[in-house]
């Protein structure tokens, strides 16, 4: 691509915005089908009362934590992801970074909005809230879902701000060509950037400070997250390793999602000459790793359990390990580690399909493996007069079915208004500007006069 | 020194009867959910008595062990919830305000009786069954976590009653609705913080057991054990 | 021998207790008006009697003023009324002291059942098509004088009242009703009623040959409270007790030894323990009286009855014989019950006589820690209608068993001209129920009292449908559960709800319009003027030391709840009338070839149902079973080798067929039960009783054996062998998960 | 810097742009006057050099401890103003108070360092600014504002001499 002059780079990333094929539509109409049922699902189960979903005693939590958790995962594919290579000055991020970085702000959009889904009595989720009411009652801060309030939103202002201030000058780049209406809103969005040499510079500066700050919260967010289950007495659950054990579950899912978002744009938005072989290399190397790490929290977890020896986590043990759920498990393990190691490992196998392959496996075995840490524990919960399981119903299916698809349209649509690659950083990229010198004469200093 | 409401249940006089489980419908409002709803694990039944075989034919022995809210003074159910729904009230009961709460079922989960239940829709009466419902429980809409009181209206009452003849409240004077109609007397309810209350006494003695009290709870409900023979075998 | 005295028998040995009627009673009193001044959100306890099972506890019913939607002559309203909120027991009730069994309970329910009968119905359609209009009180009265006057006649046949084993003042009404007007009063029941009072608090050794005395037995809350006294109420000492059944019922489960015996094996047992006895000298054979007398063999000391002869047959060690015999004579006082299952084998007289020889032996009949009646009363408690075809030629009001109305029809083959039946549903619970539907569908004319359309009501052409308890008064003159002398008396609780009427009134309401005899036999306008009379009997004979007069002890009485007196000492029941025939052993028979069948079949009491006529309670429908943990359906019990042998799993739908019918259920694999029983909760499977109970699970009575005990009228329930076989999956309700893990606080010491 | 008379030329790349920042300054005009748009960066040269200095990464830290505060204060405030006991906790539980104060700690920050960039970098302003279009086509532009109008015709010969392709002045003459 050091053939690309800057001219063409804005060509070809600005095409995608130009008008849509029949293609494009009738997916978005497939995706806002299945949107529509799930809102339809939702409607009725808050009209006929949560009864309608599978959950049951003991099995409180089912689909929808399992969701809330799987897409809150997800979400650390992007901001973490390129704030650590932003930070690590890893110039081959600068293709990768914004379609990262929109899969953290849809997937954490979608995921907050399942503790509400979940409620008993959705209509009162503003009582977590801390506002003063005339009930003089505030939220009790010792929820670990209180924390998740404020984990979340931190992280949802963080990773939204980390997308939105590099579009910014590729905003104003719109504006210069659009006409019409287009002209008028990418006006408002580009917020009269000019690029004078200051702009550039706070942008730049604001960037590396979001880059510190986004990362430590993206870690707390799913440590929160784990503790919303390692803070109750459950067997399996009231476990130290939960935090690290979730942040790496999360990076791991998010950079697997990261993966197929990439192929897909690659493919449909032709962007072979930007999205190289390279990217997916080295993410799939990223990858790797999680899986290695993934592999290894998961047996340290079991080891720990099985030397532990007490009778209500055994229970939940073998239950998972050759009970009930263990061809789920087992699954599990397949997907997060039997497939992805080998492909990954094997630079042959390392291919862009073979990195998508290993990623499908890994989005799915991920999704299982919160539901294994939710569903089997409450299950098989202390006295066993009470254990239970639990089936989900088609409300809880066909909304989860609408999350899913709810994520690519919002992506689809992203990418027709938004360069999915942020063009400003790519010119600046080095090898984009090797075709003119860097600046060696001194300048005089004339700030004296 | 506020009451602190406690219970002894005595396993070598329970017989699981369950005179308790269709008292404590009966003072409580508790609806039946029908068979479909029971079959998908929504029956409510905020005391039950668990049932357990040991051996094999022919030696099979039997336990009955009624569960009901342990009304724990480390209760896993309150810190979780976000609204205070659950609570801690000064005489010791895990309180649960109905209209606090949003239905976030997480104190379900986090309680390790599994003594905590949920209205997955409004609760229903066909007409006059209406008719049956004790004034002084509130009903429990859809959406909201319900559980054991130790039937907290009759502790008010009781309180009530003491205070307006001037008098302490009487040792065995409050009962819940289990408790009063359990015919073995299996189930003792009293004030721990009175040494001398019947229900303090029982609880000291040596078969007296925590359920789960490995768990750090601190229940406030004691099981005695069931106790074997000691009789003597030959004339 | 008809069932009743049978059952005494099983009892200890005893005779019906007779009793001299109350003489001519004076008119003009007071009628006792319910308290219906109530402050909002004040609650008034109200004495009332739990009319739900032949224990007659006394209860207290909590009212509090409400608004109920009535109907009021024809016009929809809202009515402020005292309403009935909760049941307890009365603790000053001698029976139950306070306390409460999960049936008890639901007499809230019946009251405001939502499928009550609202009114007085007319058949319209098909008998039995379930088609009824709603008609006032005058017509149906109308009715019912027109058809019972001129019957019997010569051209006009016989006619009959079927009702529920009555006891106190009711009885007195519908026997002296039937008398008069020369009709047959019948009782019918599924399960034994009434019984000796036993005293198990006293006990240290107790045996139980299949009576399942702590959940529907006899008199279950009185025998509860006095069994947690035997476990704990005596510091340092503990009774121990021993079961016998081929099933772990919810009594067998707090055994300290539960023994598995063959089924129709207790006599022998009960035998051989008391060979063990005369052989070790732990007692004298002459120490057991009458009772022992008219065992055959008692006096050689039981020869065939040794452990080791019998282990094969019973099923049980030769060891564990001897073990049991020698712990119940070294820890006197020993107690032996016997009851459900071993008094429903053909060799039932000879199973209850062997254990009576064992309770005389063990010296505990009548002694503290013992069993024993009630104390006589002064009124007619029950009396048996001699056993006769001929209804005009009897010495005396009484009434008979149901079977012999089945006889009466067979024989003369002739149904009753007049049916009336009141708090009985003998289709459902009759071993081949279909006939006896037949049989009573060939009646003329059938009225039913009944408060709700069960499978017998609905044949009947006309509805007149009884108050709930609640709503009536109650009396109940006691046989048993207490070792004092009770009778309970409740005035109504609260105001009628719907447009009912108390069936005893409705009976004096036709004596005065049909006028003669029966008019002079019962001059009562009401019932309470009836039940105020022979109070004042029962005062001339035993109250004036507690009320300065008639009035007083009356009205004494509706406060507490009944009278009784501590001073009354328990009657040693009479030891048997040495009947002719010494008790000889005899092989329990069974209907169906052991090739053809190979499972015996026991049904059971159920817990919440009893004998089904609590099917139509939410409340008892909801409540897990004790043992099972079901709701809302019924099971078959199957032993999980059996099971595994036939693989059957845990929900599968089987299907349990006797040579005189087949039913489907889900089955509940346990280990609880030997692998040659298959046992099945009664109770569900009505075709037709409420919303609540229609068409819900299967009735196991609907595929019994006729088959009797051996010299009486009683049906051996428990005589019958079955066949079973996998239909397909299935589904069971239940509350608890799978029940073999139990967790480490309960492991047993 | 609302002027509407300005004076700049569009450089074809960096290069340029610098020989026209040098010329501009040997023209003895300031550098508050020189402006400077780019759709690039460039900061490595030299005509991006003036700006480099800030104060947001402090601003952002002010911003954290300001979040940190009032996260600190609102977990122990509430706590107090709605004493209940729950699970045998303290009235003010300390984990759950730190949880809540980093959170609130970061979003502090956060915020700060967004609003810093709007207003520091001038962004998001209703007044019109001088501005090309041509500049998202790669063009650099250099300009002076409000030049004198004695000086403006020896400021294009600069420019042009600098490199610049094209020379636009708007304003009084």
């Amino acid at each position: 691509m050091a053939a690309k002059t800057p001219e063409q780079i804005t060509d070809d990333l600005l095409r995608p915005l130009q008008g849509a094929s029949g293609r494009y539509w009738s997916f978005l109409a497939l995706f806002g089908g299945v949107i529509v049922a799930a809102l339809c699902a939702f409607s009725w189960q808050v009209y006929a009362g949560i009864g309608v979903a599978g959950i049951r005693r003991p099995v409180f939590w089912g689909f929808y934590i399992t969701n809330f958790v799987f897409w809150i995962g997800l979400s650390h594919a992007g901001t973490l992801i390129s704030a650590i290579l932003r930070l690590a000055n890893a110039t081959w991020r600068r293709p990768v970074t914004r379609c990262a970085e929109v899969i953290t702000v849809f997937a954490l959009s979608i995921g907050a909005t399942f503790p509400i889904i979940h409620l008993g009595r959705p209509w009162l989720a503003f009582w977590l809230f801390p506002y003063p009411s005339e009930r003089g009652i505030w939220p009790n801060i010792r929820s670990p879902l209180l924390w998740d309030f404020f984990a979340i939103n931190t992280y949802l202002l963080g990773s939204v701000t980390f997308l939105l201030l590099p579009m910014i000058p590729d905003m104003a780049l719109i504006r210069d060509r659009a006409i019409g209406l287009r002209k008028k809103i990418y006006t408002i969005v580009a917020l009269g950037w000019r690029g004078t040499p200051k702009q550039w510079h706070r942008l730049e500066s604001a960037m590396q400070i979001m880059a510190v700050a986004v990362i430590p919260v993206a870690v707390s967010v799913h440590s929160i997250v784990s503790w919303d289950f390692a803070m109750a007495p459950v067997p399996a659950w009231h476990s130290t390793i939960f935090a690290p054990y979730f942040v790496c579950g999360a990076i791991f899912s998010g950079i697997a999602a990261l993966i197929i978002a990439m192929a897909l744009l690659r493919k449909f938005l032709h962007l072979e000459d930007y999205l190289l072989r390279i990217h997916f290399e080295n993410l799939g190397k990223l990858l790797l790793v999680m899986s290695l790490l993934w592999f290894y929290f998961v047996f340290a977890e079991r080891l720990t359990v099985w030397y532990g020896n007490d009778p209500s986590e055994m229970t939940v043990f073998w239950v998972t390990q050759t009970g009930s759920f263990s061809p789920l498990f087992w699954l599990m393990v397949v997907c997060n580690f039997v497939i992805p190691f080998p492909i990954l490992a094997i630079k042959k196998l390392r291919t862009i399909t073979g990195c998508v392959i290993a990623s499908i496996g890994v989005v799915i075995g991920m999704w299982l493996e919160r539901f294994l840490i939710i569903v089997p524990s409450l299950s098989h919960k202390y006295l066993p007069y009470s254990f239970g399981t639990y089936r989900p119903t088609w409300v809880e299916i066909t909304i989860t079915a609408g999350t899913f698809a709810g994520m690519a349209m919002l992506y689809m649509i992203f990418a027709k208004t938004v360069p999915i690659i942020s063009i400003w950083e790519l010119k600046a990229a080095p090898e984009a500007q090797s075709h003119h010198a860097p600046a060696l004469a001194p300048v005089p200093d004339s700030g004296a006069d | 020194m506020p009451h602190q409401w406690g219970m002894v249940i005595d396993l070598d006089r329970c017989t699981g009867c369950e005179a308790c489980v269709v008292a404590c419908h009966a003072e409580n409002n508790i609806s039946t959910v029908g068979e479909d709803q029971a079959s998908r694990g929504r029956a409510k039944h905020w005391i039950r008595v668990e049932r357990y075989f040991e051996g094999e034919f022919p030696d099979v022995k039997t336990k009955f062990m009624p569960v009901l809210c342990q009304q724990c003074d480390a209760a896993p159910c309150e810190p979780v919830c976000p609204t205070f729904a659950s609570y801690h009230t000064i005489e010791g009961l895990n309180g649960q305000v109905y209209n606090r709460c949003i239905g976030t079922r997480y104190c379900a989960n986090a309680c390790p009786y599994n003594v905590r239940f949920f209205n997955w829709y409004n609760p229903e009466w066909e007409k006059p069954l209406n008719l049956q419902l004790n004034p002084d429980v509130s009903l429990r809409e859809v959406g909201v976590m319900e559980k054991c009181t130790f039937c907290v209206q009759r502790i008010k009452a009781g309180e009530i009653q003491a205070e307006a003849e001037k008098r302490a409240v009487k040792d065995g004077e409050i009962q819940p609705a289990c408790v009063q109609s359990c015919p073995t007397t299996a189930m003792v309810f009293g004030d721990l913080s009175d040494p001398d209350s019947e229900v303090s006494r029982l609880a000291r003695g040596n078969r007296g057991i925590k359920l789960l009290g490995e768990l750090g709870t601190l229940p406030k409900v004691t099981y005695l054990q069931k106790d074997s023979w000691h009789g003597s075998e030959n004339a | 021998m008809q069932r009743r005295d049978f059952i005494k028998i099983t009892a200890a040995g005893g005779a019906a207790a007779a009793l001299e009627g109350c003489g001519n009673p004076d008119h003009h009193l007071i009628r006792f008006i319910p308290e219906e001044d109530l402050l909002p959100g004040i609650a008034t306890w109200k004495p009332s009697i739990c009319t739900l099972c032949p224990a007659g506890c006394g209860t207290l019913v909590r009212v509090m003023q409400g608004e109920a939607e009535v109907i009021r002559n024809g016009q929809l309203g809202i009515l402020k009324m005292g309403l009935a909120k909760k049941i307890e027991g009365n603790p000053a009730h001698p029976i139950n002291q306070g306390k409460l069994c999960p049936r008890g309970h639901g007499e809230l329910q019946v009251t405001y059942h939502p499928d009550r009968i609202r009114s007085p119905l007319q058949r319209t359609g098909e008998r039995g098509s379930g088609q009824f209009k709603e008609i006032t009180w005058d017509e149906a009265i109308k009715q019912l004088v027109s058809q019972l006057s001129g019957v019997p006649g010569p051209s006009r046949g016989w006619w009959a009242m079927i009702t529920s084993p009555l006891r106190g003042q009711r009885k007195t009404i519908v026997d002296d009703f039937a008398y008069a007007l020369h009709g047959g009063h019948f009782e019918f029941e599924f399960f034994d009623s009434a019984l000796p009072a036993v005293d198990l608090g006293q006990a240290n050794y107790l045996l139980s040959f299949g009576a399942d005395f702590l959940g529907t037995w006899n008199s279950p809350v009185a025998q509860s409270i006095s069994y947690g006294r035997m476990r704990k109420g005596r510091p340092g000492q503990r009774g121990k007790f021993v079961h016998f059944e081929s099933r772990i019922s919810q009594t067998a489960a707090s055994a300290d030894e539960w023994i598995p015996s063959r089924p129709g094996m207790d006599g022998v047992l009960a035998l051989s323990l008391a060979h063990v006895i005369l052989r070790d000298k732990l007692r004298s054979a002459g120490s057991a009286g009458g009772a022992a007398a008219s065992i055959d063999g008692w006096t050689q000391g039981l020869p065939d009855f040794a452990p080791e002869k019998i282990e094969k047959q019973s099923g049980v060690p030769a060891a564990t014989i001897t073990r049991i015999a020698h712990e119940s004579a070294a820890n006197a006082p020993a107690v032996v019950l016997m009851g459900d299952s071993a008094a429903a084998h053909t060799n039932a007289v000879f199973s209850a006589r062997a254990v009576n020889a064992l309770n005389a032996l063990l010296g505990s009949v009548g002694k503290p820690g013992g069993s024993a009646f009630s104390p006589a009363l002064p009124m007619r408690g029950s009396q048996s209608m001699q056993p006769t075809s001929n209804l005009s030629h009897r010495e005396g009001p009484g009434s008979a068993s149901f079977a012999m109305f089945r006889d009466m029809v067979t024989s003369t083959s002739k149904a009753p001209q007049v049916l009336l039946l009141h708090n009985a549903n003998p289709v459902f619970g009759s071993a081949q129920g279909s006939q006896v539907r037949d049989l009573i569908a060939k009646s003329g004319f059938i009225a039913s009292f009944s408060r709700f359309i069960d499978e017998t009501s609905a044949l009947a052409d006309l509805v007149l449908p009884d108050h709930s308890p609640l709503e009536s008064w109650l009396d109940d003159a006691l046989e048993s559960g207490s070792a004092q002398t009770v009778v309970s008396l409740a005035p109504p609780a609260m105001a009628p709800l719907h447009n009912t009427r108390s069936m005893p009134d409705v009976l004096l309401d036709v004596a005065q319009q049909l006028g003669g005899d029966v008019a002079k036999a019962l001059p009562w306008k009401t019932y309470d003027e009836a039940l105020k009379a022979s109070f004042s009997e029962l005062y001339k004979e035993k109250g004036t030391k507690n009320a300065k007069d008639a009035d007083d002890f009356w009205s004494k009485a509706q406060e507490q709840g009944g009278w009784w007196s501590a001073d009354e000492k328990p009657s040693a029941p009479a030891s048997s009338k040495a009947t002719a025939s010494p008790a000889k052993y005899t092989e329990p028979q069974f209907d169906g070839s052991a090739d053809d069948f190979p499972f015996y079949f026991l049904p059971f009491a159920s817990q919440m149902f009893y004998d089904g006529s609590l099917a139509h309670l939410p409340w008892m429908q909801e409540a897990p079973d004790p043992l099972s943990s079901v709701m809302w359906g019924t099971w078959v019990e199957i032993n999980n080798r059996t099971a595994e042998k036939l693989g059957v799993k845990m929900g599968d739908i089987v299907a349990v067929a006797s040579a005189h019918g087949t039913l489907e259920a889900p089955a509940l694999v346990t280990p609880a039960i030997a692998p040659d029983v298959i046992a099945m909760p009664v109770g569900q499977g009505h075709t037709s009783y409420t919303r609540y109970a229609s068409n819900r699970g299967a009735n196991p009575i609907s595929i019994l054996a006729p088959m009797t005990v051996a010299g009486t009228d009683a049906l051996a329930w428990a005589a019958t062998r079955v066949k079973i076989s996998r239909v397909g999956e299935g589904k069971l309700v239940m509350f608890g998960a799978s029940m073999e893990e139990t967790p480490k606080d309960l492991k047993h010491r | 810097m609302a002027s509407t008379n300005w004076i700049y030329g569009l450089f074809p790349g960096p290069d340029s742009a610098d020989r026209g920042v040098r010329a501009l300054r040997a023209a003895g005009v300031v550098q508050e006057k020189i402006l400077v748009m780019s759709s690039e960066p460039y900061e490595e040269y030299s005509f991006t050099r003036a700006e480099h200095e800030t104060l947001m990464p402090w601003l952002a830290t002010a911003g954290g401890i300001v979040g940190g505060t009032c996260g600190y204060l609102l977990a122990r405030l509430t706590q107090v103003a709605y004493p209940i006991t729950v699970g045998n906790m303290p009235r003010v539980s300390p984990f759950p108070t730190a949880i809540v104060t980093y959170e609130l700690t970061m979003f502090g920050a956060v915020l700060t360092t967004v609003i810093t960039l709007l207003i520091t970098a001038r962004l998001a302003r209703k007044r019109p600014e001088p501005y090309d279009p041509e500049i998202s086509n790669g063009k650099i532009l250099i300009g002076v504002v409000d030049p004198a109008d004695s000086a403006r015709a020896q400021l294009e010969d600069s420019l042009r001499q600098a490199g610049a392709e094209e020379i636009k002045s708007t304003g009084s003459r």
